[in-house]
């Protein structure tokens, strides 16, 4: 197994300084989401204004993958439409899901790029995904929320 | 000099499949050939079954869910294919939808227990009904006395008809709308006889029942599709379907399973824990505490992967034809009482009879002597032997590599039996 | 270039143990030998072992306790001698007193659950008090909250010291007239404690409770007398001690399981059954329902039969010197801190720490890839991860195959670690 | 396995006649015997005078063996004090765990040494042994009686 392609510099860099971090108000939802296999846990908050994804903010504990991919999910969903931040999140999904399959597209990845190399080792791929899981529950909520409030 | 002839077509190629199970070509006493004809309790292992296993103990053994090493990935991912390659076989929606247990006994109670446990809908309380029917396998009557008694409900139950089928005549009445939860085994181990199952399934649909399939004996021997099936929840065992011991499936609708309380608490099911109380995992992991049985789940998947090269229409139709030669050929066989149906129509290959004037454990003793094993007892169905009168009866049953010359072998047997008893 | 020396006495013959267990010749990626420090999630399994299920799977395979044919009575003696091994590896008073169970979280659960259908002495009820500790692993807790919540009774527990011992200083209030039971793990999986037993049991028989040890990573490393140890009820796990996967054990006192109800219902563990009602059979069959897990108990016997050979004294006495070992060793490491005792004194093979500023997962996410397998995570004890204010830690555990030169490869991977992550 | 020396005549005549079969009066106890595995069971009623086996009765269902084997122990037990009928208990016992390694003796056992093959087919012993239990256990249980009555 190939070290270097797991723990891209990327990634470490975002685990040193994670991007948006803490939690932050305002806000519409929170939830809590846990790795039960390893413990790892975030809590993290949506704030949707407009079908626009105003803010994400987060307090995670976790290994390097899981604490970077939040970091990194943060920069690329932040300031997007709902719609175009669910395309972001699909394409990540796959990508983690692919086993090393798929090339990334950096056009609508950026910094998860890095990940690529994650899909190679399923052990971590939880990981990986636990910010995106917690992101896309959280706005599937906002969602619910809105539309009852408008009927 | 039999007047029946062997049957030659719709058989698979035995020799072929002879070949992959080591212990066919044992010798018993007497240096004789095993004559192995009780796959109805338990079936024999091709090497693919047994090779699976011990590689996985001498290259890749390691927990599961558990570590990001290397061994424990390929373990992991070892158990999770396995897990898939039984929900194809059964054609599961999904593959979380199949729970892995010690056997099938445990699968039917970790259904009657969860439902004790229910809140809401599947709440089984005072004054509910569950019906069952009196050919059941005693794995599928205990732990509905047991729920019936704790919950204090009422267990009510189908009975059977002179030919060995179950009594429908009274469905509306004795399946209504106080009925929680259907219960059926979809072939009896005793009797052979395969249930009517839709019919069953239509009416616990209209009043709003849970359907839990006892299908030990079926998922062996026929293609099964329980998407297809309308049941809720189906039962089955990994050795009776030339899988090892230690393993069983609960398969159950996403649904059901979903709206179910845990089962055992422990590793592994649980999301998180505190000392002040816990939640659970999904599924299939819910149901799933501690170390789960890993390689005999792999040895599982390895026996479906065997099953799903020969085909399983195929091997209904070896069991099949083997049946129906058999009880032909027990026609002829004076003093002799199939219990079950007597023509190979809607029936698996379990045949059991009596024998006049001569104790089932007494016919297997002799059949034994000629290396020839069958099953004598109650066959863990007690209540359905009841009916007929007897305590216990002698039963043979087939499967993918037996022999009409097997069965010509029993019937060989049956007669000296009777010689030797001087009843004949 | 290390300051402290390998040990060289109490060591067993590594060479000649490795050499029985075909994984530990394998190679991982880069062609790296394994290194497995991971035993106490699962151990390795000789060929002895494996030998000895493909042997019964290829001659002998039959169901037990159900035929009167010359593989049933084999299987059901090869079955049952396995019970009688595994009472005498334990010394148990009686070898009904062996349940075989799918693992040591079923045993628990076992007990749990008929606690919570016990009717007199043995009953759990409102007000009722259950008592654990805080280092127990999931499965000795989820259980109990399970019961307590059922039947309204209280969950109380021992909290754990700074060293990583139990916090007694409370027993008499924390033990009293309420307490119905206390489950108490023997050999924490986490933090490596030997538990105070005799001062918790004495304790507990001056109250009256029930006694339940959780003897999973006891009965793997040391000499186990249940008769002498004053315990009502203790199970364990075969995958832990060089057996099989799907196997567990849980031994009870004959007056205790005699006065429990029965667990599971089905095939095997009745008397008698009809639909109205069933009657048991007696220990231990009435805790045995449907096709056991035969072919493991026949694993797990060969099992007690390699460690019995080596001697279980030996094994500790090697588990012992290993671990002081590695922890003289883990001192040199800068960052690290152990959670658990820091001498080996009262304590078992199971070394957990953090390391700081590099996530577990992390961790073990180098070594892994120099080959030496640990574990990462809340290794299913997260109440005792919480009480050290942590949520994961990485664990490295030794077994009767692990060499100091796997101690001196897991430091070297530490130091390497922690140049990779840049914090050296 | 040699069947002739697990169905020796004297056990098959036993089988085709058995003696003082039925249920009679009077008795102190009755008990009910099954044997699990294949569901033979025996009702057995004792009756003893005087620390003397005065009558043993019973109904059975069952193989050969365990019809035969009951049926020898009434010729056997029925006339003995109970303490010698023990005794012969004890010793027929000891002849079917054998697994065929001890030489039964005549004198004591009579036609009880016919089953002295059945010790060699563990699947057969708990037969021969069904209507041995249930004496044993109706027996115990006058005593307890008689002496719980006398205190
Ligand atoms: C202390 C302890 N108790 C219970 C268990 C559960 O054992 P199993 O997973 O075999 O049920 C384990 C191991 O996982 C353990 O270490
Ligand atoms: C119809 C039926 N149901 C349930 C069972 C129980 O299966 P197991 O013994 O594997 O739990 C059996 C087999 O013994 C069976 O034939």
């Amino acid at each position: 197994m190939d070290l270097q392609s797991l723990y891209q510099e990327i990634i470490l860099d975002h685990y040193k300084s994670p991007h948006h971090a803490g939690l932050r108000d305002p806000f519409e939802v929170e939830v809590h989401h846990v790795n039960p296999t390893c413990g790892d846990e975030v809590t993290l908050r949506v704030h949707v204004v407009d079908d626009v994804v105003v803010d994400i903010s987060y307090d995670a504990e976790g290994c390097s993958i899981s604490q970077a991919s939040t970091s990194v999910l943060t920069d690329l969903l932040i300031g997007k439409k709902v719609d175009d931040a669910l395309e972001i999140h699909s394409t990540f999904v796959e990508l983690m899901q692919s086993r090393g399959k798929v090339e990334p597209d950096e056009d609508i990845l950026e910094d998860g790029i890095a990940f690529a190399g994650v899909a190679k080792f399923p052990g971590r791929v939880k990981c990986a995904l636990l910010g995106w899981m917690a992101w896309k529950d959280a706005t599937a909520r906002v969602v619910v929320d809105v539309e009852g409030s408008v009927t | 000099m039999t007047a029946v002839e062997a049957p030659s077509h719709g058989l698979l190629d035995t020799d072929r499949i002879r070949a992959d199970f080591p212990i066919l070509g044992r010798r018993l006493d007497g240096d004789r050939p095993l004559v192995y004809l009780d796959s109805a309790n338990t079936s024999q292992k091709p090497r693919q079954v047994i090779d699976a296993m011990t590689a996985h103990y001498e290259q890749i053994n390691s927990n599961v869910g558990r570590a990001v090493h290397q061994l424990g990935d390929a373990s992991t991912q070892a158990y999770e294919v396995a897990r898939v390659k039984i929900a194809a076989f059964i054609n599961a929606p999904d593959a979380s939808e199949v729970i892995f247990t010690k056997n099938s006994s445990e699968a039917l109670n970790l259904v009657a227990n969860t439902l004790s446990w229910a809140h809401g809908d599947h709440a089984v309380g005072a004054g509910d009904e569950i019906v069952i029917t009196e050919m059941e396998h005693h794995s599928n009557i205990v732990p509905w006395q047991l729920l019936a008694e704790r919950k204090d409900a009422t267990l009510r139950w189908f009975g059977i008809t002179d030919e060995g089928r179950l009594d429908l005549s009274q469905i509306d009445s004795v399946i209504n709308d106080r009925t929680k939860v259907v219960s059926v085994v979809w072939v009896s181990n005793m009797l052979g006889t395969v249930t009517p199952l839709e019919t069953i399934i239509r009416r616990a649909r209209e009043v709003g029942a849970l359907v839990v399939v006892d299908a030990s004996q079926a998922v062996p021997q026929m293609p099964v599709d329980v998407a297809a099936l309308g049941a809720d929840l189906v039962a089955f065992t990994g050795h009776k379907m030339v899988g090892p011991t230690g393993i069983g499936v609960l398969w159950g609708r996403t649904e059901v399973l979903d709206a179910l309380p845990p089962f055992l608490g422990g590793g592994s099911m649980i999301e998180t824990v505190t000392m002040g109380g816990s939640t659970w995992a999904p599924l299939p992991a819910k149901f799933e505490a501690g170390t789960p049985p890993i390689v005999e789940a792999i040895g599982l998947a390895a026996a479906v992967d065997y099953l799903s090269a020969i085909g399983m229409d195929r091997i209904a139709s070896h069991e099949h034809v083997l049946t129906a030669y058999a009880l032909e050929r027990m026609r002829e066989l004076p003093g002799l009482t199939i219990l079950g149906p007597t023509e190979a129509v809607d029936r698996g290959g379990a045949v059991s009879f009596e024998l006049d004037g001569i104790h089932p454990h007494d016919v297997s003793q002799v059949l034994d002597s000629l290396g020839i094993a069958v099953r004598a007892g109650h066959h863990c169905a007690k209540p359905a032997h009841a009916r007929f009168g007897v305590q216990s009866s002698t039963r043979a049953s087939f499967y993918l590599y037996t022999t009409p010359a097997e069965v010509d072998a029993f019937i060989d047997g049956i007669h000296q039996t009777r010689r030797f008893f001087k009843v004949a």
